[in-house]
């Protein structure tokens, strides 16, 4: 298969690089934490959801991309990974499309 | 030495192979405790047997009781839980596992010339958990069995159905894993176990629809199964976000089943779509018109099916405007089927067309399919779905894409193998014969019941006004027909494992990977490992096979 | 191929090469893949819980903020923080798998599972307190209460809005009967803000008020529907750490065996994606549950 | 189209909108058939003439051929297009009701329709509507999911436990329609079904008078006591009277043949009135036939207040029927019904404020 690297070249990411991503991770759950604490609601309401959720995807992203070595894998990989947000971002936005239009059964009201 | 040697070597054989998956090893042990994907999907093919029996019972017993209007022959409570058995049976332990588990476990492996698929382990793992869920389910049977529909729709199946909802949910819960672990296995077998040469677009379009299926089967059952637990939890706890009288939302839980089920239903045909590819080209010894559109347009029909679930809720009280979208997506996912129809049909064009049975069952679907896909877009269009949804209308309906697709699809399938998987070739004349009669039967049974449905006799009715006699005496009639056709394969395959006549390797010369190994194929599918020189579905010369010397051997007078 | 000291060992007997496959490689591609997909249907599987609670936070924000902020912020993010560093430490395991040493493989997986042990140690002290302030929602399992300010008895003749603050920091405990072991939850202030200031959604409207008064028992309703899915999202996700720490077990067997070596370490790597993906459940669980009304505490009043 | 045809292919037409639902069903047909003819033809013409004639030959290298691939992608694409404009269409149509409707309130319960009209009478799995007038129907639910259906007017909805759902319809043509539960709901789904009669102006307004349950219990227990049930004839004043006088009879204590004496309370006059023979009273034969099954509990109720309203000063203890009316128990929370929830919601608590709750809508108040 083409686009298949062998997991054995795996100097991909070292003890410091560990330690790096690690770092990032405790900041950010620190950060949200104080930024919970903060009303952002003079932005706009729920701004507050959306900042700790910024945090929480960039932590996932780190974990991903370093922790479970997705940025050294195969493009299928990727797509897996993609794949699973994509129909998940399906479910919550075509539920919520019901919920956020359903001010009735009929439609004059 | 490469796979048209191993044609010349093994190929006109005509015997039972010494040495094959079958007899290698005769002890039980050798057969629970095997990884090999053959036996494996031959204890799929005689469980999923045994359900589509029991299922077809209920159904017989349905067919009766509505032969009188009044709730007769069985009462009102008897009958909600014989049709909620007879779904949940057929839909969760026949059609969802029967042609992926069976066809597909036996056929992927050799049609992309593979040893073995790629985790056998978790093959039979699965095959363990589906015993398991199936022997709950008909525990769950057995003590008094249920009576939500096979929808388990909340609030009546949390809080006011006193059936055993929660072993038979339980027992559809478990049954999700294992087919996601069967969907997870043929991902990763097609993407890694090809033989060399064996390219994307050199895979039979049965793969292309597994591959399809195998991602719905991932990422659609995990939130049924997380679905039906919140239910069973709901109705232990007797709380929970189905719940209206705590501001929870009854149809939350139809979203969440639904975005799972609308896909199950591909689940159930894509498989049948795949088969139907195989027979319709090899039979008219044609390649396949438009082979990346009848492969891409099975991607496009998984991944639309996701969208489309609303199209269950149009009257349920959820948004109209979310209708709508929903409506609009459901005439989207028309087009590639509509396409997938028109390819097939291309195909018979300057062919060379036989009609062996698995042909005539491949033809059948054809047209049952057709009515069944023409009357989605009936339900598919609101203004019409809200007169015919509940109606027999969608009973019709849905019996044309499942039984008319699906187990047709399957009954073909099941045909055309049969000489593979076991050497043996079933009697041609009554496979005809059944053929037939499923047809007819078939049509006799259902389509009555669309016009019942346009009367607006409801779906889930024990008792019914008299007017809609008449056409239901029809169905009735039909059913007893469709009965015998559905039997008849089962006495005279299951004759044919003893006294069928040898099949020898390539029965119909066809050039599948499959058709290139002995019949039954060996422990390890291949005597020597294929390599893969000819394009897919290639009949003429650049296939490899010596069709002259078949041609000999057919002029010859046949050895009986 | 690495040339670590331990490798040219293991090299010749491929231990985990099964029939199936051609060579190693492809067996390890195809584990790796199997490995993900599963964790796609896993994903899929969360995702039908986020599913209903983003359905149930966008009806009724308050009553989850309310809900949210009577959870400890502090013991959640303690938990955080635990499963972050456990996180780290397998991270490490899989690199020292792929190193091929095995003594620091076996250290770094004993460090895993102690945090592992650590986070659902925690997650008991919070269930356990969660049963003594009645705020379980299954009616009959909150027989032995303690009164805080944010569930106690309704005080006589006080509208639910009026109920002593409902800050973190519990008020002076003390013991009574909770005899049907209902689920408890007085304190309606948040509902009465969002009146005042005008950000009710449509949903709350309905769902707080009776005859237009603010319904402390109707706002109880949908507090008890917020802590439903805390206990459903933070159960399953203890169970997945649970089935993550047998598999840690059979791992330290293994690798206490001397098992794996730089040439085949794959499950060491795949238990690893599995670890780290139980603790990005986790990352999202932590704000959306424990942090997602805190600003409430500050803003308001 | 009659129903009365030995197989009846197609209900009536009884609503406005019934002729556009049936439009689109002969479009659909028409379209199937436009698809199914040529492919059908197509199968059978390819299979009998480019049949197997030698064995093993290879059919014509055909591969595909974009052009018609794009042909047969586009006008199936446009065609449910066409089809998904028309259903929306139709559907809008539906789903939105005129601003003139009477409203009619329906709660569905196992295994029975309980509707009330405006005007506060009440039908149980039947409903009486006015030609030409368009009825709105605000339905919910004490229990599970039920689904008002109504084939002869093309309409249909779910009705949920927790919120409402509308439905409306304007009847075109006079006659008995059938009303079904077309969302499984249980035991006896399949009995949970009635009529719709739809009657002519005139008709309808002798039904509204005929229907004594729009009077108070008094005006309805003398009616009947008179009218219906014909007890005046034994027991209105006068010589020839063979039952007991009741004018000041309740709350007082009468003699009972066989000695014994008892306090005629409610309870008193409702047994005799259900077992006669059980307590007579002294001097009277028993020949007064039961009433048990021939009178609702309502009427019961109402006789019980008339008799009574024959003593001065006991008529105001006088139960009111009102209290046994239904109302749906799983409203607390405003499920998904959002906004529309509302409307019924407020108008409510206006009706609390006036005339006394409205029995069928659901009340915001906590069930708990």
């Amino acid at each position: 298969m083409a686009e298949h690297h062998h997991e054995n070249d795996h100097e991909h990411i070292a003890i410091p690089g560990y330690l790096g991503v690690f770092a990032v991770l405790i900041v950010g759950t620190i950060l949200t934490y104080f930024v919970a604490t903060i009303d952002l609601d003079w932005i706009f309401p729920g701004a507050n959801t959306l900042v700790a959720l910024l945090i929480a995807f960039t932590k996932m992203a780190c974990v991903m991309l370093f922790f479970m070595h997705v940025r050294w894998s195969p493009r299928l990989i990727w797509l897996a990974v993609a794949a699973s947000f994509f129909w998940l971002a399906i479910m919550f936005a075509y539920v919520m499309q019901d919920y956020l239009t359903r001010s009735t059964g009929v439609f004059t009201q | 030495m490469n796979a048209q040697d191993a044609v010349l070597e093994t190929g006109y054989q005509s015997g039972i192979p010494p040495v094959n998956y079958l007899n290698i090893k005769t002890t039980l042990a050798s057969w629970l405790l095997t990884k090999d994907h053959k036996r494996i999907a031959l204890m799929y093919l005689v469980s999923v047997s045994v359900f589509f029996m029991i299922g077809g019972l209920f159904a017989a017993t349905i067919r009766l009781e509505l032969l009188t209007p009044a709730s007769d022959l069985l009462e009102t409570g008897t009958y909600n839980k014989v049709f909620t058995e007879h779904g949940i049976m057929m839909i969760f332990f026949f059609l969802i596992p029967s042609i992926p588990a069976v066809l597909g476990n036996f056929l992927i492996p050799i049609m992309i010339g593979a040893k073995d698929l790629a985790l056998p382990r978790i093959n039979l793992i699965s095959l363990y958990i589906y015993w398991f869920a199936g022997a709950l389910a008909l525990y769950g049977l057995m003590v008094g069995g249920v009576d939500t529909g096979w929808t388990f729709y909340t609030p009546y199946s949390t809080t006011f159905s006193n059936t055993y909802v929660m072993i038979v949910g339980l027992a559809i819960f478990i049954n999700g894993f294992s087919s996601i672990l069967t969907g997870l296995n043929f991902i990763v077998t097609i993407h890694t176990m090809r033989a060399p040469g064996m390219t994307w677009f050199r895979l039979p379009l049965f793969v292309w629809a597994h591959y399809a299926v195998s991602l719905v089967m991932i990422l659609g059952t995990p939130v049924v199964a997380i679905t039906v637990l919140l239910l069973a939890i709901e109705r232990v706890s007797r709380v929970g976000i189905f719940d209206p009288s705590i501001g929870g939302d009854p149809i939350l839980f139809q979203h969440l089943f639904w975005f799972y089920s609308h896909p199950a239903v591909y689940i159930m045909v894509l498989p049948g779509m795949g088969v139907v590819s195989e027979l319709i080209s090899n039979f008219s010894r044609k390649k396949i018109f438009g082979y990346e559109f009848i492969a891409f347009s099975s991607i496009a029909i998984a991944v639309f099916g996701f969208l489309v679930w609303g199209h269950h809720l149009f009257v349920s009280g959820q948004s109209p405007y979310a209708g709508m979208v929903f409506s609009f997506l459901t005439m989207v996912v028309a087009v590639p089927s509509a396409i997938k129809m028109f390819n097939w049909t291309a195909t018979l064009y300057k062919g060379s067309v036989s009609f062996d049975t698995p042909m005539l069952y491949g033809l059948g679907f054809m047209g049952l399919f057709l009515i069944g896909g023409l009357t989605g877009l009936f339900l598919g269009s609101m203004g019409l779905d809200v007169h015919l949804t509940d109606t027999y209308f969608v009973v019709a309906h849905f019996h044309y894409v499942m039984v008319g697709g699906q187990v047709i699809a399957y009954l073909g399938g099941i045909h055309y193998w049969w000489p593979k998987m076991t050497g043996r070739m079933y009697s041609e004349f009554w496979g005809k014969i059944s053929a037939m009669l499923v047809f007819v039967g078939f049509n006799l049974t259902f389509f009555p019941q669309f016009l019942l449905g346009y009367m607006g006799m409801p779906r889930r009715y024990a008792a019914y006004p008299p007017e809609f006699q008449v056409l239901n005496i029809f169905s009735t009639a039909g059913a007893s027909v469709l009965g015998i056709g559905m039997l008849m394969p089962v006495i005279y395959l299951v004759h044919s494992l003893k006294f069928g006549k040898p099949a020898g390797d390539n029965p119909w010369m066809l050039p599948g990977l499959e058709w290139r190994t002995t019949s039954p194929p060996p422990l390890e599918n291949f005597a020597t490992p294929p390599v893969v020189t000819w394009e897919a579905y290639e009949f003429g010369e650049g296939s490899g096979l010596d069709l002259e010397e078949a041609r000999r051997r057919a002029a010859a007078p046949a050895i009986l | 191929m690495s040339t670590h000291g331990h490798s040219d060992k293991f090299v010749y007997h491929e231990p985990g090469l099964q029939h199936q496959f051609s060579d190693m490689e492809q067996q390890e591609e195809s584990v790796s893949i199997g490995m993900w997909m599963f964790l796609v249907q896993e994903i899929m599987f969360f995702g039908g819980l986020f599913t209903a609670y983003l359905v149930f936070r966008s009806k009724y924000p308050m009553a989850f903020a309310a809900g949210s902020n009577h959870l400890d912020a502090f013991w959640g993010g303690l938990n955080t923080i635990v499963l972050i560093v456990s996180s780290l430490t397998m991270a490490l395991t899989v690199y020292y798998a792929q190193k091929g040493n095995r003594n620091l493989q076996v250290i770094f997986i004993i460090l895993t599972m102690l945090f592992g042990a650590t986070f659902l140690g925690v997650k008991a002290i919070e269930y356990n307190d969660k049963y003594h302030h009645g705020l379980v929602p299954i009616a009959g399992l909150n027989l032995r209460a303690k009164g805080t300010a944010g569930a106690e008895q309704h005080p006589e003749g006080k509208p639910c809005w009026e109920v002593a603050g409902h800050s973190a920091e519990p008020a002076a405990e003390h013991q009574y009967v909770n005899p049907k072991g209902e689920f408890e939850w007085a304190d309606c202030s948040l509902a009465k803000l969002a009146q005042d200031e005008g950000y009710l959604t449509t949903a709350e409207q309905i769902g707080y008020f009776s005859n237009g008064e603010l319904d402390g028992n109707k706002f109880r309703d949908k507090v008890r529907i917020f802590y439903y899915l805390y206990f459903v999202m933070t159960g399953l996700h203890a169970l997945h750490m649970i089935v993550g720490l047998l598999l840690m077990t059979w791992l330290l067997w293994t690798a206490y065996k001397g098992y794996y070596n730089a040439d085949y370490y794959m499950p060491v790597e795949m238990s690893g994606l599995y670890w780290h993906f139980v603790d990005i459940v986790w990352i999202f669980l932590f704000p959306l549950l424990y942090l997602l009304g805190r600003h409430f505490l500050h803003a308001g009043h | 189209m009659q129903t009365t045809n030995w197989v009846p292919l197609f209900p009536e037409q009884a609503s406005t909108f019934a002729w556009q639902v049936d439009a689109l069903y002969f479009y659909l047909v028409a379209v199937s058939i436009a698809f199914s003819i040529p492919i059908v033809l197509a199968i059978f013409v390819f299979g009998m003439k480019y049949r197997e004639r030698e064995k093993y030959v290879s059919g014509a290298e055909i591969h595909g051929s974009m052009v018609l691939e794009t042909t047969w992608s586009i006008i199936p694409f446009v065609v449910s297009m066409t089809i998904f404009l028309g259903g929306a269409i139709v559907f809008f149509n539906q789903m939105t009701p005129p601003d003139d409707a009477m409203t009619v309130y329906v709660v569905g319960k196992q295994w029975m329709w309980k509707m009330q009209h405006e005007t506060g009478q009440r039908e149980i799995n039947e409903l009486h509507v006015p030609l030409g007038r368009t009825v709105k129907l605000t339905m919910t639910t004490e229990d599970v999911i039920h689904d008002f259906g109504l084939p002869e007017f093309r309409t249909k909805a779910d009705v949920v436990p927790g919120r409402y759902t509308y439905l409306w319809f304007t009847p075109t043509k006079p006659g008995k329609y059938h009303l079904f539960c077309q969302e499984y709901c249980g035991l006896n789904h399949s009995g949970m079904g009635g009529w719709v009669y739809v009657m002519e102006q005139r008709d309808y307004d002798n039904w509204l008078s005929g229907n004594v349950s729009g009077q108070t219990p008094v005006e309805m227990g003398k009616d009947l006591f008179e009218n219906k049930l014909g007890c005046a004839s034994c027991h209105a004043g006068g010589p020839q009277q063979r039952g007991a006088k009741l004018e000041g009879v309740f709350g007082s204590t009468v003699k009972l043949t066989g000695g014994g004496t008892v306090v005629a309370d409610d309870n008193y006059i409702r047994n005799s009135i259900l077992n006669p023979a059980s307590q007579v009273v002294e001097g009277y034969q028993p020949i007064m036939p039961t009433f048990k099954g021939q009178v609702t509990e309502e009427q019961l109720n109402a006789l019980v207040a008339y008799v009574k309203s024959l003593t001065p000063g006991a008529a105001t203890k006088s139960p009111s029927p009102g209290a046994t009316a239904p109302s749906p128990a799983n409203t607390t929370g405003g499920t998904g019904a959002s906004a529309n929830n509302m409307t019924p919601a407020k108008a409510d608590r206006g009706k609390q404020n006036a005339a006394g709750s409205n029995p069928n809508t659901p009340s915001n108040s906590n069930s708990r």
